[in-house]
């Protein structure tokens, strides 16, 4: 199975020229047929698991002819009876030098020595070999990939600050983190309802419990139950998911409890309605045209549904605080509702809200991971100024830094 | 007025995409460089090269990412590039049969005729594999290209139906070493081992080129596994509701090019027919009629939607008909 | 515990190319997916049990629990053990890929469309220019979509050009920092499941 | 006649799921069902055919690779979660997955997602050749991408030169972001919707080509 490839239309052109006067007088002093490739150089490939080379070889002075070059290996062994693999074809133009080991065909062994020959190829398949080449080197793995020293750093940064403020958070220790718009709105949506005296809805998104959207989410419900049952405020908190239904149901009988009114939690205020996407919609929204709840709470993850939930919401007349990761819903959120938490303002929130340190922490070690990262933008800004007022190359240097070689 | 009922909306939605179908206008596409990018890359492939299209979309989106997948598949077909076709899916592993069905399928203009693994097996056993010698030998021994056809396609030389395999990214990582690892079999039971696309092209390194058509954002799978280990070229596919979010990889150079929805499919269907390389344009491209009008439409319904309710048409607790 | 093995393994597998290492990693690309394949057996489980328990019980609407069913068993019947076609011939396919193309593929693509009616109701009574952010937001919307249909560029050759700056800078920008940030996140969550602070994932499994 | 009979039952589907708009209905709920059960009956057949039968079954019964008993009994662990009693077990195949996953992405993530796209995010203001709107994208590019991460900066009030108005600015780029997005989600609807038609008028009823 030979690969073939033209270069182009004025090499083959000359191959042509050249080959119709040798395949006429083959018979005479043997033509001195192709020059032949000089000698074979290996060198073990850094970064590794020990199974490539690197291999060149000088190419022939004489390049007329020639279609290909042929580049066959073979393990030294004693009896010198191993057969050649044909490992690569190279084609003229290219350089050459190759990466023997890619092929999962002729796997290099770690620790074994191989020799190489070259051969020139013509267009009709005849092979002209250069000398055989005993590798200097055989293959070792290396234990460590230096091409990746910028990763391991970013990795083991990060996994310090992150790791820097869960300690920080469990051992007591307060931290600031910014209020959000829509959790202040909160208060507000409840006292509404209750001055109206219709119920508030909540929906915990469509997501399951492994969602970090739906944990966030389940936080500030938790937050929210506390204060309905202070103001003992009718609750619906319909569930799509059969598990985060049961949790759901934990988190409000906990918070009626923790709010003093274990009395005024209604069994019946979370409940679960089906596992069908479009039905849960169809369902929800009957229970908005017929409750007229007036604060509506979509809190978590949402699909395609959303829209549909929060326009019947604004058609009904009710307060609504929306807040999801996907990226996708939320445009249709911020045009429909009232209030609405962008992407990581729900974890925040939650965070902000449950106090719990968990959460905290890892809030305020990604922030010193953004931290960072402002910090390499807001230098490359003033690079980027300085390298056209000042005509230098500062801009390159910084961005070395950060940049990694697709290189393993 | 912003309490009609809502049935009315959908009856309007549903007449706006259904006349200009029967009125055909066919207004013109231009085309942008991030489609372009991606054509201009495939346009440059050649017999020796392969690519990979992976079909990670479910029956949902079939609308958007089919058109792009059939269109990029022609145009590597045209130009003798091999192709592999694989899914992260397993609804998507029917997307790609449905595709490959699409492209032999006589009744539609710009069809390829498959040959099919076995058939071939004896010009494959004489070790003609070369597409162009391989075509002279399988004319000559009796087949004529259907009229109409566009050329010959072998199963194994120039497509591979590698179809599903579960935890898609490893397997992505794992064809870096070596494709046949990961797919000992295509998905007619064909040993790929035998292929001799699969001989020529023996690891992700030996492929130019993957184009991820998505639904999902499994498409950077590509990128973390593929193009960031070995330094793969990567496209993308994407539906609409996706493509925003993926400009960053554009401006990073981790992908060549991205065709967004049914706008970028059309796009390629366009790139392709002016090109020459199919005689017609696709469905994507008759579809934009529609895209245009009911666009118009949905603005109009902002426009007046926001009128009525500034000027105060509006009362909020006025009782909400229609169902929900 | 198999978790924090599992995870740091991999983790420091990658900075070192060494063959054992890369050992390792072969046979974790050959196990993963056979592995993986057994988790299809939850997802039959658990949808066998909720829909047989409805169908027992009758509970309001117990009778398409059967239309679940029947083809949840049906289709590996059809693919594995019977590859009968409908009418018995050889050269149509069979009934397996029949009731995909031709039931599976319609019904979930037109679920999906079904949200182009919904859009288009929200449109007209709930997108709301409220305030001057989602008044920005509803303008940058429709100059991209005027910019990306071709009456956009019989309108003007600026709604186009004006969308596609839109996309490629001021949405790169959110996009990006989106990204970033959610970068940040899977790594954090990565560290908690491999550290065993986060469990919730095992979705109570033996609870 | 496969086609065509194929065609009606798949436009009769369509039609059911439409039927929705209208009010919902009992062939609507069927149509609903069916996909549930479908879509898994398929997952299971092709993981099958595609990998338990080349990967495990072929090479367990050809009397080689016994070591892949190991990954079976692993993956048969998973059946222990409808055994109350010894659910704890499913755990295992679980655990092995999540674990090793996560490895593997962590790595991988920083570097795709992190690093590359924060190289990206420093990208030079101006380069020769360039025209004026593509120098103001690069403007907005870097310093957009520098206020939308003050408005996700949680630790800091948003007050001051720094981050009261680059939040602001953030908030006005993030919409922007937004509204593009916005406008694809109505684009991307509605194709989906045109494929539909394209199927009921042509595939179908062949009043379109």
């Amino acid at each position: 199975m030979i690969l073939l490839l033209l270069p182009s239309l004025s090499v083959a052109q000359g191959v042509d020229e050249i080959l119709t006067p040798v395949a006429g007088e083959q018979l005479e002093e043997p033509d001195p047929g192709l020059d032949i490739p000089g000698a074979v150089t290996v060198l073990d490939r850094d970064n590794d698991a020990g199974d490539q080379l690197e291999v060149y070889f000088e190419p022939p002075a004489d390049l007329e002819g020639i279609l290909a070059y042929n580049i066959y290996r073979r393990a030294v062994s004693d009896e010198g009876n191993e057969d050649w693999s044909l490992v690569k074809i190279i084609p003229v133009i290219e350089p050459t030098e190759f990466i023997d080991g890619y092929d999962p065909e002729y796997p290099i062994e770690p620790g074994i020595l191989y020799e190489y020959k070259v051969a020139s190829t013509s267009i009709t398949g005849e092979e002209f070999f250069g000398p055989v080449c005993r590798a200097e080197i055989v293959s070792q793995g290396e234990f460590y990939h230096t091409g990746k020293t910028r990763v391991l750093i970013a990795g083991a940064l990060f996994i310090f600050l992150i790791f820097y403020y869960f300690g920080k958070a469990q051992r007591g220790f307060k931290m600031y983190l910014r209020p959000i718009a829509g959790i202040e709105a909160i208060d507000e949506a409840i006292g509404r309802a209750t001055e109206m005296g219709k119920p508030v809805l909540y929906v915990p998104g469509l997501s399951t419990i492994s969602d970090v959207a739906t944990i966030a989410s389940l936080t500030i419900l938790s937050r929210v139950a506390k204060k309905i049952a202070l103001y003992q405020t009718p609750l619906l908190v319909p569930n799509r998911d059969p598990i985060v239904y049961t949790v759901a149901d934990e988190v409000v009988k906990q918070a009626y409890l923790e709010a003093g009114r274990p009395d005024a939690y209604d069994p019946d205020s979370v409940f679960f309605l089906t596992d069908s996407q479009f039905a849960f919609v169809a369902g929800v929204n009957g229970i908005m045209m017929r409750e007229k709840p007036a604060t509506n709470f979509y809190l978590g993850m949402f699909w395609a549904e959303s829209l549909i939930l929060a326009e019947t919401g604004s058609l009904s007349g009710a307060i609504q605080i929306a807040g999801t990761d996907a990226v996708t819903q939320l445009p249709f959120f911020i045009t429909t509702c009232d209030y609405t938490l962008i992407g990581e303002e729900l974890y925040a929130a939650s965070a902000y809200l449950g106090r719990e340190p968990k959460q905290i922490g890892a809030v305020k070690g990604q922030d010193s991971c953004k931290a960072i990262i402002m910090v390499f933008i807001t230098l490359a800004l003033i690079f980027g100024i300085i390298d056209i007022v000042a005509d230098t190359h500062i801009l390159d240097w910084l961005r070395n830094i950060v940049t990694s070689p697709i290189i393993d | 007025m912003l309490n009609i009922d809502r049935r009315w909306i959908f009856l309007a939605i549903g007449v706006v995409s259904i006349v200009p179908f029967l009125i055909g206008i066919g207004m013109p596409v231009s085309t942008t460089v991030e489609v372009e990018n991606i054509f201009d890359y495939v346009n440059e492939l050649g017999k020796d090269d392969a690519i990979f299209i992976s079909f990670d979309y479910a029956p949902g989106t079939q609308a958007e990412n089919t058109p792009m997948a059939i269109a990029v598949m022609r145009h590597a077909l045209h130009n003798d590039v091999s192709v592999f076709l694989t899914a992260n899916q397993p609804l998507g592993h029917g997307m790609a049969i449905g595709a490959l069905h699409y492209v032999t399928d006589p009744a539609i203009p710009d069809f390829y005729e498959s040959v099919s693994f076995e058939d071939w097996s004896a010009l494959r056993d004489a070790g003609i594999v070369d597409k162009d010698e391989l075509v002279s030998a399988w004319e000559s021994e009796g087949n004529v290209l259907p009229e109409g056809c566009s050329g010959w396609i072998f199963e194994g030389r120039d497509y591979a139906l590698l179809g599903y395999a579960p935890v898609f990214n490893l397997v992505i990582l794992g064809m870096t070493n070596s494709i046949e690892a990961q797919y000992p079999q295509d998905a007619h039971g064909n040993s790929t081992g035998e292929m001799p696309m699969l001989r020529d092209h023996k690891s992700l390194r030996e492929v130019d080129l993957a184009l991820s058509c998505s639904g999902s954002g499994a498409c950077v799978w590509w990128i973390t596994y593929a193009r960031e280990k070995i330094g793969m070229p990567v496209a993308f596919g994407v539906t609409a509701v996706m493509a925003t979010d993926y400009y960053p990889y554009i401006q990073s150079g981790q992908i060549i090019g991205q065709m967004g929805g049914l706008r970028g499919a059309a796009e390629y269907e366009v790139l392709l027919y002016e090109n020459g390389v199919t005689v017609t344009t696709g469905k994507a491209f008759t579809g934009m009629d529609v895209q245009s009008a009911a666009h118009l439409l949905i603005i109009f319904l902002i426009i007046m939607g926001n009128i009525a309710f500034f000027a105060g048409g509006f009362h909020k607790k006025t009782a909400l008909k229609g169902r929900g | 515990m198999i978790v924090l093995v599992g995870g740091i393994l991999m983790i420091v597998q990658y900075f070192i190319p060494h063959q054992y290492s890369q050992n390792i990693f072969n046979y974790y690309t050959e196990w993963a997916p056979i592995v993986g394949a057994f988790a299809l057996i939850l997802g039959v489980g658990s949808l066998t049990r909720v829909h047989s328990h409805k169908i027992r019980r009758k509970a309001k609407n117990w009778q398409f629990s059967w239309a679940v069913l029947i083809p949840l068993y049906g289709m590996p019947f059809f693919a594995l053990i019977w590859p009968q076609s409908l009418w018995g011939g050889m050269e149509e396919p069979g009934i397996f890929d029949f009731v995909f193309m031709h039931i599976q593929v319609p019904i979930q693509a037109t679920m999906f469309s079904l949200l182009a009616f919904y859009i288009a109701s929200a449109a007209f009574r709930a997108f709301r220019a409220k305030s001057a952010l989602a008044t920005v937001l509803l303008l940058a919307a429709v100059i991209v979509m005027l910019g990306q249909v071709p009456i956009g560029e019989m309108l003007g050759r600026w709604l186009p050009e004006t969308g596609l700056w839109i996309l490629r800078y001021p949405n790169l920008a959110a996009k990006r920092a989106i990204m970033l940030g959610v970068g940040f996140g899977i790594l954090a969550t990565n560290l908690k499941i491999i550290f065993g602070v986060e469990r919730n994932w095992l979705g109570g499994a033996g609870k | 006649m496969y086609e065509t009979i194929g065609i009606w039952v798949g436009a009769f589907f369509t039609l059911a799921i439409y039927s929705f708009l209208y009010k919902e209905n009992p062939l609507y709920r069927l149509a609903e069902h069916l996909v549930v059960g479908v879509s898994l009956g398929y997952t299971i057949s092709i993981t099958y055919d595609i990998t338990l039968k080349p990967r495990l079954i072929e090479p367990l019964l050809a009397g080689s690779h016994w070591i892949l008993i190991i990954p079976a009994i692993l993956g048969l662990l998973y059946i222990t979660r409808f055994i109350p009693s010894i659910a704890w077990l499913s755990r295992y195949p679980i655990a092995f997955l999540m674990g090793t996953s996560m490895g593997v992405s962590f790595p991988l993530t920083m570097k795709a997602w992190v690093l590359r796209q924060l190289e990206g995010a420093m990208a030079p203001l101006y380069v020769s050749g360039m025209n004026w709107s593509e120098v103001a994208g690069n403007i907005v590019l870097i310093l957009g991408t520098l206020a939308a991460l003050i408005y996700f900066f949680f630790s800091k009030p948003h007050k001051g030169l720094f981050f009261g108005t680059g939040s602001k600015i953030g908030i006005w780029v993030i919409m922007l972001g937004f509204g593009a997005t916005f406008g694809f989600t109505v684009m991307g609807r509605i194709s989906l919707l045109i494929g539909r038609i394209q199927y009921l008028l042509g595939d179908w009823l062949h009043i379109i080509k």
